[in-house]
């Protein structure tokens, strides 16, 4: 499969497994036809889950995972791309539903932008709730004080 | 059914919308409410009765498990898995185990599998009977609930005798067991199995056929099988739409594989295959406890795995059948004892998501029994 | 003949309840209490006319007139919001005109009351007084018998008409729905 | 004074009602009879409601409160006169403390026709059956009242909901009423009576049960009744105004205290007062089992010994309860209660035996034990089923039990005026 892939695309997909699993990392500028070629030819109809993870030293600091799943060859991969900080993605809502939430939920944490999707806010945390908890840089014991104080009226904001 | 991938954002904030001016009526069904399984707020946009959409605010019950996982080593982390989904706790410390186990490429003893096995389906057994209590109360069945809380009950003292806590049990370890199966294990499982066996039938005979339940389910909170998928809805709501998906058989774990048991699927996604879905479910989950009580080897308990576990950088997707769809653990390391990340994929979660197209169309009354059937818990949803 | 219901005192006793309940209709201006008002009198007219020896209609005012009219009388209240009217002006300035017919009729009721004792007699003093359990049969074969049957048509043509009304009132509704 | 005992005396061995009779004190005396009765029975409804409805949860009731809960309602009555009586703010006061008058006065004035034996009905009117379906549908008025009155939201839609649910439920009531008295109109004389006694003595005449008369169409009348009699007090599964999720608590959110109770008192005895009236239509009101089939004294005695026979059943149930209580000094009172109460139980039994006494208790027994078995009915609905949604119950309503009864309407007539259909027919065609 990944030899048809990198036909059509060339350079930007190198494939890698660990433990079995094996998984792609993809530039940024395949992601929407790469990912909407893998759901319709590839028949991976079933968006698992999208997540990101920070990695704050390197210069392109997240990277967002998809991970699929395909019913008819019963087989499950990762894609995933690499971007810095500040940069947004296309959003994947229109190839699976699904995605809908699992974005809002990636932008709520890391503050990654989908750009097209339908209602990007944050769905965990309140509306007006400063800050991307699931950064590295954000404290475990740090809270969005000034959010705290105004609507819950706690002065310490803690 | 409208297509899933259009829907259209609520728009709540246009201040011209005064409250009846449009025969459009915008109500809340607030955190507090009686039949929200926990602390769900969804506005519903009315049109008299009918649902025209509605809009879930979750995030009252998110507690940062995330954040907390990546300041923790693996065994510490341990006991927080089973707070996501109390009702289900066993199921969620089996994935985060075997998750773990995958990483370190460490393999839990045949006799340590076995009894994960019966304690994971004595937890769905549980599960699901909690399910069933309390969506029959949201129809107005006051009966089956305390049969299934009766029968539940049983479960728990299992659960009590062998590792001493009744629902966030903590029972597995990174690589196998902490406690040897004390000694009348066997000989409770057999008799809890033998004792259940009816009380389903008691279940199935007070509603299956009951007028007013299947008026109240037969048509409600309609999902076909590609919305499902698409929506990515896991479990027995989309077994009930025709797919037949079951990790257990898909992708087995735990050597699953050696135990023979069917995967119920429903015809047209409405409650009733849901609760059709499920009552089978419980018989099949009796039928894997039987075999492996019958089947546990001998042998050590506990894999040899180092006191403190350094795991090799790099990262791995694993997951499991919980009683409410796929659990999935995306745990990625960077060589030191606390995990640079772990992402937890919880059923509800996304299940949740498909409320919106359910209860289009539906009635008011039906958007309670249409929660009522995706078996949400709010702890795993906002973790 | 059985013994008398129509005492004195009962006659009494339900006539002046009628007559305040009456007033009360006129004068509450809650819509509900006067409602409630009206539900009264209309009860205690349903015990007039059990001493009068007419059950059947007793019988049918309480469930016609208290517990069907009077429910919708009650529904329409509640549905539509009553507040706006409350403010506008309740009277509307010919309250002479109202009491100039209210004393002309007030003399023809005195009038025809009192000639009557000086043997002019308006009303035929009537003495039958049907005991008590052949009163529902005998409306019934007057109004269904097929012998004596006289009013078997017209009942049918009234019946017709309520249906008429009734699948009217349907249609105009199902417009908004 | 002489003649007032003569006065009281005279109506002792008349065979008509007191109403009837015209005898005011015996009326009275009657009307007492009936409240204390229908309190008691609402009391020991409350106990057995909660008693058998755990039974059936696999759980076991009220048991803190005396022995085995005995005293629960007395505790819930006490309970209910303290709490304070609140009035919400702008509530309509004056029809806020109308409503419940109204309700409880509605289920309280049908018992003045309902026969509970041959003399032993407050009145025998001749308008019976009409005069009960005009006081029953009275109450709907109440109910909207106090929905109004409560001045929110939630309970206005549900006063309107119930009132709604009532209104189209009485429809059906009153055809399936209509087939009753149309069945009463098949003895000799050929006219019917809407006197509940008047059915009642139809029923001896005729010598069969309503239910079981012209063999479908007793059983579909009563059906019919028996579904509407439930919507029509609100009560298991039709019971969506108080009990659905959204709705709150119905009409009578706002109330609480002694308000609150007349409201579960009204309820109750509407239960009571409704399942009178089937009785009376379809299950021969007082009379005994195979009346006619089992004639001759003997027989005659043996079912006027029932009533004795479950008194001391009764009393012999808390015995093997006091026995069964555990011995520990702090169950001492408890079990005293409970052999107390088997011991009275006991003598009341034992009272019942008594000729003069048993002639006269034996109707009242028969009739009180049929509605009893309704009650039960009820209990066991509430168990078992789940709630109707609102747009099902006016569908089963108006699109099942509407055609039902009026197909019943036609069917009994044609099957009841056979002979004189037939001879009609006949004559038109010069056969």
């Amino acid at each position: 499969m990944i030899a048809k892939l990198r036909s059509t695309y060339g350079s930007g997909i190198e494939p890698l497994t660990y433990l079995g699993q094996n998984y792609m990392v993809v530039d940024r500028s395949l992601i929407p036809d790469l990912l909407r070629i893998l759901r319709d030819e590839e028949q991976f109809d079933y968006c698992v889950d999208i997540t990101a993870v920070h990695y704050p030293k390197r210069e392109k600091q997240f990277d967002i995972v998809w991970i699929l799943y395909s019913f008819p060859r019963n087989e499950r991969i990762r894609v995933k791309t690499l971007i810095a900080d500040g940069e947004s993605l296309p959003t994947s809502v229109p190839i699976w539903a699904t995605a809908n939430w699992l974005e809002r939920e990636v932008f709520d944490m890391f503050g990654i932008k989908f750009d097209g999707h339908p209602d990007l806010k944050r769905i965990l945390l309140p509306d007006g709730w400063k800050g991307f908890p699931l950064r590295k840089d954000y404290g475990i014991l740090q809270q969005d004080s000034e959010w705290v104080q105004i609507n819950l009226g706690i002065e310490s904001g803690q | 059914m409208t297509d899933p991938n259009t829907l259209s954002p609520l728009d709540l904030d246009t201040p011209d919308k005064t409250f009846l001016d449009a025969n459009e009526l915008v109500i809340n069904m607030g955190p507090q409410h009686p039949a929200t399984h926990g602390v769900l707020r969804v506005i519903l946009r009315l049109d008299g009765e009918k649902v025209l959409g509605l809009e879930c605010v979750i995030g009252y019950l998110h507690r940062g498990v995330e954040k907390i996982a990546e300041n923790r080593t693996y065994t510490m982390f341990n006991p927080y898995v089973d707070r996501m989904d109390y009702v289900a706790a066993v199921s969620n410390g089996l994935g985060y185990c075997e998750a773990v186990e995958k990483l370190l490429n460490v393999e839990a003893p045949p006799r340590a599998q076995y009894i994960r096995v019966i304690l994971t389906e004595l937890n769905r057994m549980a599960s699901h009977q909690l399910w069933l209590g309390t969506h029959a109360l949201d129809i107005g069945a006051i009966t089956p609930l305390f049969y299934t809380f009766r029968d539940r009950e049983e479960i728990l003292k299992i659960f009590e005798k062998y590792c001493g806590a009744r629902l966030t049990t903590h029972a597995f370890r990174i690589g196998g067991l902490q406690y040897e199966a004390y000694e009348g294990f066997e000989k409770d499982v057999k008799n809890f199995v033998s004792f259940v066996k009816p009380k389903i039938d008691e279940y199935e005979e007070l509603l299956t056929t009951n007028r007013i339940w299947l008026e109240r389910t037969k048509g409600v909170g309609v999902i076909s099988g590609k919305d499902a998928i698409a929506l990515g809805v896991t479990g027995p709501v989309l077994r009930a739409s025709g797919v037949k998906w079951d990790i257990r058989k898909a992708l087995p774990y735990a050597n699953y594989k050696n135990f023979d048991f069917e995967i119920p699927t429903g015809a047209n996604g409405d409650t009733y295959d849901r609760y059709i879905v499920r009552m089978v479910e419980m018989r099949q989950s009796l039928r894997i406890i039987a075999q492996a009580v019958e089947g546990i080897p001998e042998g050590p308990i506990m894999a040899k795995v180092p006191k403190v576990m350094k795991p090799p950088v790099g990262e791995i997707y694993h997951s499991i059948e919980a009683p409410k769809g796929e659990l999935g653990y995306f745990i990625v390391s960077d060589g030191s004892t606390q995990p640079y990340r772990i992402r937890v994929r919880p059923p509800s979660f996304v299940n949740l998501q498909a409320l919106d197209v359910m209860c289009r169309g539906q009635l008011v009354a039906d958007v309670i029994a249409v929660i009522g059937t995706l078996d949400i818990v709010l702890g795993e949803v906002d973790r | 003949m059985n013994p008398p219901v129509a005492t004195p005192f009962f006659f009494y006793l339900l006539a002046t309840i009628m007559i305040v309940g009456g007033i009360l209709v006129i004068t509450r201006k809650n819509a509900i209490h006067s409602a409630m008002a009206l539900i009264t009198t209309l009860l205690a007219q349903a015990a007039l006319y059990l001493m009068l020896y007419a059950p059947f209609v007793a019988g049918v005012q309480i469930m016609l007139y208290a517990g069907g009219i009077m429910v919708l009388f009650l529904f329409v209240i509640m549905l539509i919001s009553i507040e706006r009217s409350q403010k506008e002006r309740q009277f509307n300035k010919q309250w002479l005109i109202g009491v100039i017919a209210a004393a002309a009729l007030g003399g023809l009721f005195i009038t025809v009351y009192t000639t009557t004792t000086r043997g002019i007699t308006l009303f035929v003093e009537r003495r039958m007084a049907y005991s008590e359990n052949q009163n529902t049969q005998l409306i019934a074969n007057l109004l269904f018998d097929r012998r004596g049957g006289t009013y078997m048509f017209a009942f049918e043509i009234a019946s017709l008409l309520l249906l008429v009304a009734i699948i009217g009132s349907v249609v105009m509704a199902k417009k908004r729905i | 004074m002489h003649d007032l005992i003569l006065y009281i005396q005279s109506y002792l061995d008349s065979d008509r009602t007191p109403g009837a009779a015209g005898n005011i004190f015996w009326a009275t005396v009657y009307i007492l009879l009936v409240f204390v009765g229908l309190s008691v029975a609402v009391i020991c409804m409350n106990w057995l409601e909660r008693k058998i409805l755990a039974h059936m949860q696999v759980r076991l009731g009220p048991m803190r409160v005396g022995p085995h809960g005995l005293l629960q309602p007395i505790a819930d009555a006490i309970k209910l006169l303290l709490k304070e009586d609140i009035i919400p703010a702008e509530a309509d006061a004056v029809v806020f403390w109308v409503a419940p008058f109204i309700v409880v006065l509605a289920a309280f004035t049908v018992f003045v026709v309902v026969p509970f034996g041959r003399t032993h009905a407050i009145t025998d009117m001749n308008i019976g059956i009409l005069f009960m379906l005009g006081v029953s549908s009275l109450s709907v008025l109440g109910i909207v009242t106090a929905g109004w009155a409560s001045n929110s939201h939630y309970p206005l839609m549900g006063a309107l909901r119930s009132s709604a649910q009532m209104v189209s439920y009485e429809v059906a009531m009153g055809l399936a009423v209509v087939s009753a008295i149309m069945m009463s109109s098949m003895n000799v004389e050929g006219t019917g009576t809407l006197s509940m006694i008047g059915i009642v003595e139809a029923q001896k005449a005729q010598g069969e049960w309503f239910i079981f008369k012209f063999f479908p169409l007793g059983i579909i009348a009563f059906g019919v009744f028996a579904i509407a009699m439930v919507a029509e007090t609100n009560r298991a599964p039709f019971d969506l105004p108080e009990a659905e999720s959204e709705l709150t608590a119905g009409f009578h959110t706002e109330y609480s205290g002694f308000r609150w109770s007349l409201f579960f008192l009204a309820e109750y005895s509407a239960m009571i007062a409704v399942s009178s009236i089937a009785v009376t239509l379809w299950l021969g009101g007082w009379l005994r089992p195979f009346p006619n089939a089992l004639t001759g004294d003997i027989w005659e005695l043996v079912f006027s010994l029932f009533p004795g026979i479950t008194f001391l059943f009764l009393a012999g149930m808390c015995f093997y309860s006091t026995a069964r209580m555990p011995k520990h000094p702090l169950f001492k009172i408890q079990t005293m209660g409970l052999g107390g109460f088997g011991a009275a139980l006991a003598v009341i039994g034992l009272i019942l035996f008594l000729p003069p006494v048993r002639v006269r208790v034996v109707d009242i027994y028969w009739f009180s034990a049929k509605v009893a078995g309704f009650m039960y009915l009820y209990i066991w609905y509430r168990g078992t089923f789940p709630r109707y949604r609102f747009d099902q119950l006016m569908k089963v309503g108006w699109k099942v039990l509407l055609p039902t009864g009026l197909a019943l309407l036609i069917l009994t007539a044609l099957v009841g005026m056979r002979t004189e259909l037939w001879a009609d027919i006949q004559e038109t065609l010069h056969l």
